[in-house]
């Protein structure tokens, strides 16, 4: 029996975007109610890790300037 | 001609002429292998005579009627000859492409050169014992390579513009409209034009070109129709690259000027343990719904874990660093192994090319359109531009959402609402994959 | 119940219901192979029940009695259907004691997601196509990942401490006793028990664990008793991390206050030449007195080596970071697909879970033990407490005798004398490990 | 023949803790003599080279220093 | 003295002495994979007499008259004892050599630990199973890493001093006189003295030695006589680390003191395009005249494009740094696997040692000669000493050419003129390789 | 027919020494015209990039003493 490539290709379409989305649905759906659990049980702290590392690098960079500047200070003494 | 050309090298090489009868030169290469084992002398003008016809000027002139392809099958005069320096020409132009022009230089440069190491005859660098050939063996015969390069793409992605609007993912969904698109044109095209005869399976690894995804087109190709690799991963990638010249006209033509100003709210902060949990929960879903996405999502939720755990950093750097980048040059020399003038140079290539195109079109489109679509029902608007990013191509196509926004608003900074389509049309060209290998397993 | 079950699927699909008879479905997955050669069309309806009967739900649920281990062989439904999600929620609890707890995170984040991967139903992801087991013939069944990660380890081993004063290496020894000590305990249980049947090989490869030493314990483990593989490693690790819970009631249990508080004496310095002849002193005994032993104190001298040598400071880099990071993944995920549930998910494994630890708990004693004997004898005494140093789990170990010891006196530091014992106890390992290749060879 | 595995592991124990020890003793002796031979015959010129790189490192700090303070100073004149 | 040694041991290891006579002790050694399968139960004064009989001391002492070489061919009991001893003491030198004169340590450390362990009694870590022979298997056999480390060399390798000065590039032809005379010179050894019977393939993988390029050394010889690959490796190493001391006497002895005070030119500046186009330009040269140069020039200019394209600086670093370091290890410790007593100990060796010396002194003389003839030729001329760069050996022999320079005019700075001729030299060493994969493929 | 292997070893380096002149000549012929050919059509900018990139080091320095001097003169004041 010959088979109709066009006739199987649209049904893979049917098939393949129904999958898609339904899996895409099913994300959206648990990413939903994930971030409602982590909201309720597990929040966070407050402070942003980014503006955690930023801190941290801001802080390193003055201790370098304050090493510096005391060297500095001691050599224009 | 041909003891003339002869004649002509000898000359050049500063050693006399010699008046080797071109029949003896034939039955000398005849038996190259007999000659190995009990060697035998030879006059020094015979052994010039050889070393002429060991050139590849002369191998391009005069093709070989016993030479085979690397993958131990006959050739066409065409492929052994000039068919190989138009092939090489095709490497400059890509070299062209990826260093003047910036197209996805990382991976068209490994493959540009690995399909002119491919193309040289007589080296036979792409056989089973050249090294292009081992390569090809070691990691892409077996679909290593491109599941850890999606490992270090996990690593290096972020999920938090999707976690902070997740229903932006359907535009990485409806996106995905141009691989299953592709695929029907290109079955179409088989059944109607007589021109191509291309199988379900070879359809299908075309069309994935349209998820706009490296790794998991090469994946994809590898498992499907390894005999059409090359052309797939070389329209994949210059396809990625075409994204700024591709999408805008389209994003423009679907669009109306309201739609494309339209601001969206700023996005949400997002924990850190939601992007912990986020590849898991993914992964999980692939294994209830499709476990066949589960080595393409499995891979990529590795590297995002490992990432996001923050307590392997230094196996996180490495994967986004040392191994991705060794990986990337021996999967790019891989790939252009398929490049050899007989896999390349057939009219399939040209309509692998044309789909492919065909694919980006129709997943951009199909995600603008996704957009208004959602935009009917109530809630807050999204702007269609950021469609366009759900067929991936990361983190290019958000880029090129964000560009054609501020066109028309200098102000409306659509970068990281577009990431979120733009990453979900990653898992949604996974889930796609998983579907065919599902299909066809 | 399995009509249902397809229907409920089908109708979340979006796609409109399908009657398929299960009859129907079950002869349609029966054979594969035949449809994969000459493509048959199908309805969609019939594309749907195929496509519901391919996913994990259904797997998990209806076990495919067709389905073989990723070694080949036979299946319980069990291990097919619920043993998977049961294993994957033991993935989940090693997630959280590496992320959380801080337990061993570089090698048990990937074992454990090897794991999750390995209990995928459907994608075989740990057979021999599967990534996972490419990755374990790459380089686990060969035993090369194990070695590599030794090499690196001795790049990053400092024998200075132990140097300086030699004779704490006894106390690197007797902890040994947890490895010996064990392996009569195993062969015990089966012998009189009944419960379990471990032969000898078996017995050793899990009384190994008791060197606290993980790579020695994946070599050991591929070599006597791959099947044990993933239960070795994962107890290994974990016991590895739980060291400052096990050990320090042992070791107060076994002193007095006044030897708690036995200071030593400052470590004398060590020239640049001795720590550099010192690994191949070592090595030249090994081959001298136990050759079989070579290939772990081999791989650990050459790193250790080429550290100190000094002049290949870019060699030595590359074994402590991308070398060392690359190969420390690919083991993880490779040992992780040793985590499947027909695998793992037996008897045995409580048994090697329970041996493991009396194994580290009699090695911690061990050690006490052998540094309280040592201070029987004239000369300067050694504080007890370092003597669970000698288990190995570098710098674990180490680290908890100072900080029992500085519980009883804050000025007592005891890190450094506690290395020696520390370092001695990998080299001791690997000497019982090769001993036991020796019996067995 | 039965073979009764306890008496096995028992004989394994013996004769794994005896190479065990013999081997770490052999270690010890030989460590004993190696640096023995080195003090007497290659002794080290004294500073221990992590001093000198704790030097080196402090040096390349006094240097940006010295470098930002006569920018500085430049800039303020 | 068997018997007695056995009891010595027996009397170290504080066990008690036993009585095993050697016969019952010989029969045990003799069936041990009858053993392996069904265990059979040992007195304790038997696994000790096993243990004693499977120390190195014994195997050395006692040569085992069933063991087999790495080949799986026989050996002689010199070579299975008293050989490896001294193949040990080799390790030992070149480890001295490296550390303590300098001497290439990057590469010789892996080949002299590689060839420690491969000379360890019962171990038989360079056989099949063992981990030497598993990286020889891997990528040595298949010539990979070689091709890998060429393509790292190309990444750091600067061509810009012979773009400005392209006829230098003669000096680095003329060098490879010291090949292929050198293979003249091994083959009438050969057939005159009767000492020696080396084949042409043997005698073209020694000369290569002359081509003072490693890589290109060692993979010749995996192709063309693998079972000389230790000692050439070796010799080409060595060498190339004696360059310092070799070439300075030949390069006065022909040169006149005017000669040598020859000022060269400023180099011209060389435009970034100039350097992106000549790795293609040479490879397409190579293709044209030889392509069976073209896996290695292929790989060279591979490496080297991707650095001159500036487009890919990650892919760059990493060739440059972790791939090349990591291959270097395991390329080290394959090479290394060859040293094994059985394939170095044999009158061969002292032959190619001999015959590597000569090559590089008359690769060196032939180089600084053709730049005297060249400056028979009117035009600027070109200061000799450059010529002996012509080698290769980068960039060691350009810093000789420097230094010698520097003895007779302070202010004459040769360093960049002699990087011409010395790149040149590595292309030229590979062409000559061509020739000899062309002449007996 | 026993094989001089002293004659063939010599043809081969007439052979092998020919070739690899052979094409160290005509790659010295094709780097004069490549470098002609560029010079004409696709002249350089000018400006060498090494010493961009020693602009932009030393571009870096600079901002970093800046920072530094800025934050001692706060913290002096
Ligand atoms: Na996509
Ligand atoms: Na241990
Ligand atoms: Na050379």
């Amino acid at each position: 029996m010959e088979v109709n490539l066009v006739a199987e290709g649209l049904k893979f379409m049917v098939l393949g975007m129904g999958i898609v989305f339904l899996f895409l649905t099913l994300m959206i759906l648990a990413m939903n109610v994930m971030s409602k659990i982590i909201h309720r049980y597990f929040p966070e702290p407050h402070a942003a890790e980014s503006g955690k590392s930023a801190l941290a690098a801001a802080d390193k960079l003055k201790k370098v300037a304050a090493i510096a500047a005391a060297i500095h200070h001691h050599n224009t003494k | 001609m041909r003891t003339l050309f002869i004649k002509l090298l000898l000359a050049l090489s500063l050693f006399g002429a010699v008046s080797a009868s071109a029949s003896d030169a034939y039955a000398a290469r005849e038996a190259p292998a007999v000659e190995q084992k009990a060697y035998e002398s030879h006059s020094i003008g015979h052994l010039l005579a050889n070393f002429a016809k060991s050139t590849g000027v002369y191998a391009i002139l005069y093709p070989n009627p016993d030479e085979m392809s690397a993958l131990g099958k006959p050739m066409s005069d065409f492929h052994k000859g000039w068919g190989r320096v138009i092939m090489i020409l095709v490497a400059f132009v890509l070299f062209y492409l990826a260093i003047a022009k910036g197209f996805e230089p990382l991976l068209l440069l490994p493959i540009g050169f690995g399909g002119l190491l491919s193309n040289i005859p007589v080296a036979d660098i792409a056989g089973p014992h050249g090294f292009l050939g081992v390569i090809y063996q070691a990691g892409l015969a077996n679909e290593l390579f491109p599941i850890i390069i999606f490992m270090g793409v996990g690593a290096m992605t972020d999920f938090g513009p999707l976690l902070s609007n997740p229903k932006t993912a359907l535009l990485g969904g409806a996106a995905q409209f141009g691989i299953f698109g592709t695929l029907v044109g290109a079955v179409a095209l088989s059944q109607y034009t007589g021109l191509f005869d291309f199988t379900l399976q070879q359809a299908s690894a075309i069309s994935i070109i349209g998820g706009a995804d490296g790794p998991t087109s090469i994946y994809i190709a590898t498992k499907l129709a390894p005999e059409l690799l090359g052309a797939i991963a070389v329209a994949s990638y210059s396809y990625m690259a075409l994204v700024p010249i591709i999408q805008p006209p389209i994003m423009k033509a679907l669009t109306n000027a309201k739609e494309r100003k339209i601001k969206m709210t700023t996005l949400r902060h997002v924990s850190r343990m939601e992007k912990l949990i986020f590849p898991i929960l993914v992964l999980v879903l692939a294994i209830l719904v499709l476990p066949d996405s589960t080595p393409l999502i499995g891979a990529f939720a590795f590297g995002n874990f490992l990432k996001e755990s923050g307590v392997v950093e230094r196996l996180s750097n490495t994967l986004q660093n040392a191994l991705i980048n060794i990986v990337t040059i021996f999967l790019g020399l891989g790939v252009g192994s398929k490049l050899a003038a007989d896999q390349f140079l057939v009219a399939d290539t040209l309509a692998i090319l044309a789909l492919g195109m065909v694919a980006f079109s129709v997943g951009t489109a199909a995600g603008v359109i996704m957009a208004k679509i959602m935009n009917l029902f109530p809630g807050t608007k999204i702007n269609p531009l950021i469609g366009s990013a759900g067929v991936s191509a990361v983190p290019m196509a958000a880029r090129v959402s964000n560009k054609v926004g501020m066109e028309y608003d200098r102000n409306n900074m659509l970068l990281m609402h577009a990431m979120g389509p733009n990453v979900a049309g990653v898992i949604g060209s996974a889930v796609a994959a998983g579907v065919m290998i599902s299909i066809f397993a």
